[in-house]
């Protein structure tokens, strides 16, 4: 692991900021995980609670006009990058008003205003899309880079050798993440993949940080350098972020093939109680904590209505978007 | 004759495959400790090991690639691509190396190995996990098709995909998992290529496969108080499919409709009806009425996905359609 | 009016495209510093710079991938697989990601993506060098599918396709690089999805797309002097198809031919025979032929490929029987 | 590169085989160079001329058992695994009698009966299809293992990735050798590949070795050892050869896109130049050299007759072989 700054260089600011981010995209999930088992979320959907420090250490170090490509396990890279509470449930409980307008759900949540290139449900497949959006940046000088978040499991698809391989051709600037949860669906990754993706990554001259993924600051530390770097046009990085997928590969997964003790010893990587574990050290008040949750559970409150309050998609409007409508000459 | 759900008469195929030969192995994406992300091959693990059953790293290429390498050297591979979407990963292995191998190597090998893979909707899985695409692989010379409709079928016609000699996709269907169906352990196999008459009629006759030939006898169902008489023929596999039989039964209701849950336009109702137009062009009383999805992706949202899959009501217009 | 190549023709239009837009981007294997395989590519690298125009491993899925993300953030990317057969390893970047991201993301982005491959055979490329895929992407809802037939039209549909906001395949073909036709360079833009009737007539119509339409040409001036009057309507794009100009033939010819070089079997002739058989039902004198490769692989040796490729005398043969 | 053996301590018998072994696929490509000048073999070739001692030094530590995917520049592989000469010409001059009917041609080039699993037109594709065969070798525990044959260019397919993570991962019996000729086509690989396959291999924890791929007693020695380690149940190993390819990408290639000082040096790597050398140092008498080299040119001259009055191919033959015939019960 690299070393943390120490905890007291990071403003208190910052260190709430972080806090709520993380806390937006928990909760979230957990409204989900609920709504999902009363049937309001159809299809599967896949939580990341336990890894929101990856997501949100990352995407503090970007901006709006940089890009990002997910994976399947993407809540947290769209609600962290900035896509809209709202919009967001709509989407996840198949409403016509969704970022999306309901038609891709859980596994599709995309906005393009704010450099989300979607959620994917293609392991791998977000990968080369990210390296295809840093080509976009590099050729339009921009000033923008890509990000390709994607999971341990991931990494055995050929897509992975070869978006490395070009990246490091072309010296795109782009950041791959992967958050290794040590699981890809129900065996875990150790019996699948026989690499480990900073030496892959080395071989490709793809230079790389490995931090601990539980730590909001680390991460974010990390990746402000990576970003800083790719920015500066020195070509793509790897961060390797270790991290803990709290719940099943998908909701209603009961998990028996994990080890009690793998379970058990789950809460104590949980990122969000270290970081309160932190903010209580700094000694800021109780109050300005409560008053975080409190924010964040009304905001969720809203979206949850606001999502129950969507309309159905409407189907002709639906079927127009299969092409791009062209104004007759 | 008990009932068994669709995933055990699948799984019930695969152990006495594998109890028969030992030549068949089966690998995939968590199939082996997790028995199979539907629990398809729950159990054979335990039953014939590690070196029979593996779970394999998220490499379809080279899960399939491999297959067709194993099937080349002695082995009946009975490999699984999670959902039929991402066959679109693995499609070099089948077309390029599978299909042709026997053919442009004049005969000297054949390749007998299943690719077992779910497609359809029905699910909420959206756009990237619904997809039926039987159609690409229908459209390839060297490829055998097989699409069963109901647990004896899928259990019959898959000892018949692992014991043909030549690479067959053998496509399930992840609504269906759950399905319960009769079940005779002893009934007959199936000869891949013949089309079974699910139910007679005499007014109209609807050719069909996989989960949509239920939605065919529903319709037929519903239409039966009408003194509408309506055939569905279950096509059981669609390369090759059966012209004899559905031709035959044309040639006695005069009119057809084509129903399957693939987008229709360029679908493989395009190819039955091409064939039976022209086959069986002086037997039409009416124009061919093709019953599949609108052009357009499988959407996410549940009153999306309703109103995007074929259902009864539209089997029931188009049969009012060819007998108006 | 010069006599121009095909490929001359089809590296006019990227050049053109390339010179009016700065967001065209070009890149695949061996296209910039050797000008491409084919030479289609030629002078472009020295023209636009090695910003715009890229040479890539040899990494089909990614280049593909990386297409879809370029187009998703501002760029036009044109790629080149270098023979169709390749598209296999690319599949899922087309299908999954370019031709539902509008759809599935609520039509928040376009993807402006020009897949260029050569199809087809006749240069003894065998089994996996000649395959005529088109029918795949013409299935898939949100792809556009391209098929010039002579080098004016390569130009101007290439043009428009580089223009249009969503993903097309621009399907080429090898065996016509060094095909010489007329060329207009200020002659009008085509719109996609607009077919062309090629050559009039009002015995019998034959619809075709790409080399095959020449075949069908040639096939009619050998039937001219017998006085069999044969209309040949060059579809240009088969996704979209221009149903209307094929039904209005058949309405005035009565009897319908469909040719193309690919496998005759779940190709894309089945879907207008189907279609033409339903709308033009009351139109039809005869049963609708098709006329294509039988279903097996390209072969490789000259005698087989020469009897496996559909020729004027297999059209022939098909209007005589149409006539009869 | 691995020390090679004194050449004095290679028997001379075994030098005038692999003398032989090499001088086959020489002259037989050159035969077929001239062929295809003279519209004699449709299609397209590709001929690896420079590249004799990679097929023949592996090839010699094979057992006739041992399986062989290879690539698009197969006619060495072919030849010396121990395709017969004469259905070899027949097949790649497109006639029935061909030992593939005159359906594939030079780029399909296979013979199941010697472990041959084909030259294949799509680059990667052997490289799974080994695996898949070191699987089924496995499972038989048949005492045979697989080679997977690829060029430099393959390196960027995402398909080596996963199957060096495959064979590792299952221990395969599998060889993965490498041509290194450092050209992908019109291309130099440095310019597409920013990675080494050895490190790459490493990384996956497949050990590999690296040899003069012009000389093929150093070839031969590596391979052996490897071959004999693979038996033994060690899983997988990489040979990467440094060769040179002497004759265009493919027949009819001006290779305008090769510095002349390239060209001009190509002499010096000439593998069958070296073991002449070799073999004149050894005192062999000229005339067994001789007599060999009339043997070779025997027998190619007789393949090509053979080809000549070859058949063409018969077409409800080949369409009856799309599928297997099973009988009618
Ligand atoms: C191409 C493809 N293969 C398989 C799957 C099924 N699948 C979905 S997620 C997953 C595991 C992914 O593991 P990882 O990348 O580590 O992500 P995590 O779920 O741990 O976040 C698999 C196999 C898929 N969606 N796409
Ligand atoms: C999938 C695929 N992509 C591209 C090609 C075209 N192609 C044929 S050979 C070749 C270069 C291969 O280079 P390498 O693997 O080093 O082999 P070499 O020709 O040097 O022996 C290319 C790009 C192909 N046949 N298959
Ligand atoms: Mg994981
Ligand atoms: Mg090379």
């Amino acid at each position: 692991m690299s070393p943390t700054k120490s905890d007291n260089s990071v403003p208190i600011s910052q260190l709430l900021e972080f806090y709520e981010r993380m806390l937006l995209v928990r909760e979230a999930e957990n409204r989900l995980s609920k709504l999902f088992a009363d049937g309001e979320v159809p299809g599967f959907i896949h939580l990341s609670v336990g890894q929101e420090a990856v997501c949100v250490g990352v995407t503090s170090a970007l901006e709006t006009r940089d890009t990002l490509a997910s994976n399947h396990r993407g809540h947290g890279h769209a609600l962290s990058k900035g896509v809209e509470l709202n919009s967001f449930f709509l989407e996840v409980m198949g409403k016509e008003e969704g970022i999306c307008g309901g038609r891709g759900g859980s596994m599709h949540v995309a906005d393009m205003s704010v450099g989300m290139l979607g959620a994917n449900g293609i392991v791998g497949a977000g990968i080369p899309l990210a390296v295809g959006s840093a080509l976009a940046h590099q050729v339009q000088e921009n000033g923008a880079i890509a990000v390709a978040f994607f999971g341990d499991g991931a990494l055995a698809e050929g897509v992975l050798h070869e978006s490395f391989n070009l990246a490091a051709l072309w010296k795109l600037p782009i950041l791959f993440v992967c958050e290794n949860n040590g699981w890809s669906e129900f065996s875990p990754t150790g019996r699948q993949f026989n690499a480990n993706v900073r030496e892959l990554a080395g071989v490709f001259g793809i230079p790389s940080a490995f931090v601990d993924g539980d730590d909001v600051l680390a991460v974010n530390e990390a990746a402000s350098e990576l970003v800083t770097a790719i920015r500066a046009g020195e070509g793509p990085y790897v961060l390797e972020c270790v991290t803990h997928r709290v719940r099943g590969h998908f909701e209603g997964d009961p998990q028996k093939y994990r080890a009690e003790s793998e379970i058990n010893s789950l809460p104590d990587h949980d990122p969000i109680t270290k970081l309160e574990t932190i903010i209580s050290k700094r000694r800021i008040p109780k109050k300005e904590v409560v008053a975080i949750r409190g924010t964040i559970e009304a905001r969720i409150n809203a979206a949850v209505e606001a999502g129950r309050g969507g309309n159905a998609p409407d189907f002709s409007r639906a079927k127009a978007d299969v092409y791009t409508a062209v104004e007759e000459v | 004759m008990a009932d068994v759900r669709y995933a055990k008469a699948v799984n019930m195929a695969l152990d006495d495959a594998m109890a028969a030969d030992p030549a068949v192995v089966l690998f995939g994406e968590d199939i082996a400790e997790a028995g199979g992300p539907f629990g398809v091959t729950r159990g054979l693990l335990e039953k014939y090991g590690d070196r029979r059953v593996r779970d394999t790293p998220i490499s379809e290429a080279t899960i399939v690639g491999a297959a067709v390498g194993a099937a080349m050297s002695g082995l009946k591979p009975v490999v699984e691509i999670m959902f039929m979407d991402f066959v679109t990963i693995a499609m070099d292995a089948m077309v390029n190396q599978a299909a042709k191998a026997r053919f442009m190597f004049g005969g000297q090998c054949s390749v007998p190995l299943v690719l077992r893979t779910p497609h359809g909707g029905g699910v909420n899985a959206g756009p990237q996990h619904s997809q039926c695409l039987e159609a690409w692989f229908a459209h390839i010379p060297g490829l055998k098709v097989v699409v069963p409709s109901n647990p004896s079928d899928a259990n019959r016609l898959l000892k018949s995909a692992i014991m043909d000699p030549d690479p067959v996709v053998f496509v399930e269907n992840k609504a269906m998992y759950s399905l319960k169906g009769e079940f005779d352990d002893a009934s007959e196999t199936i000869v891949i290529g013949t089309a079974h008459v699910a139910r007679s009629g005499d007014d109209v006759t609807i050719v069909s496969y996989g989960a949509a030939v239920n939605t065919a006898l529903q319709a037929a169902e519903t239409l039966a108080p009408r003194d509408i008489s309506v055939e569905v023929v279950d096509l059981r596999s669609i390369q090759p499919w059966d012209e004899a039989t559905v031709l035959a039964s044309l040639a006695r209701t005069h009119r057809l409709i084509v129903l399957h849950e693939a987008v229709t336009a360029f679908g493989v109702g395009a190819e039955i009806v091409a064939r039976m137009s022209d086959i069986g062009f002086d037997e039409l009383d009416a124009p061919i009425k093709r019953v599949g999805a609108p052009f357009m992706p499988t959407p996410f949202a549940k009153s999306l996905e309703n109103q995007y899959l074929p259902n009864a009501k539209d089997v029931i217009a188009a049969v009012e359609q060819v007998l108006a």
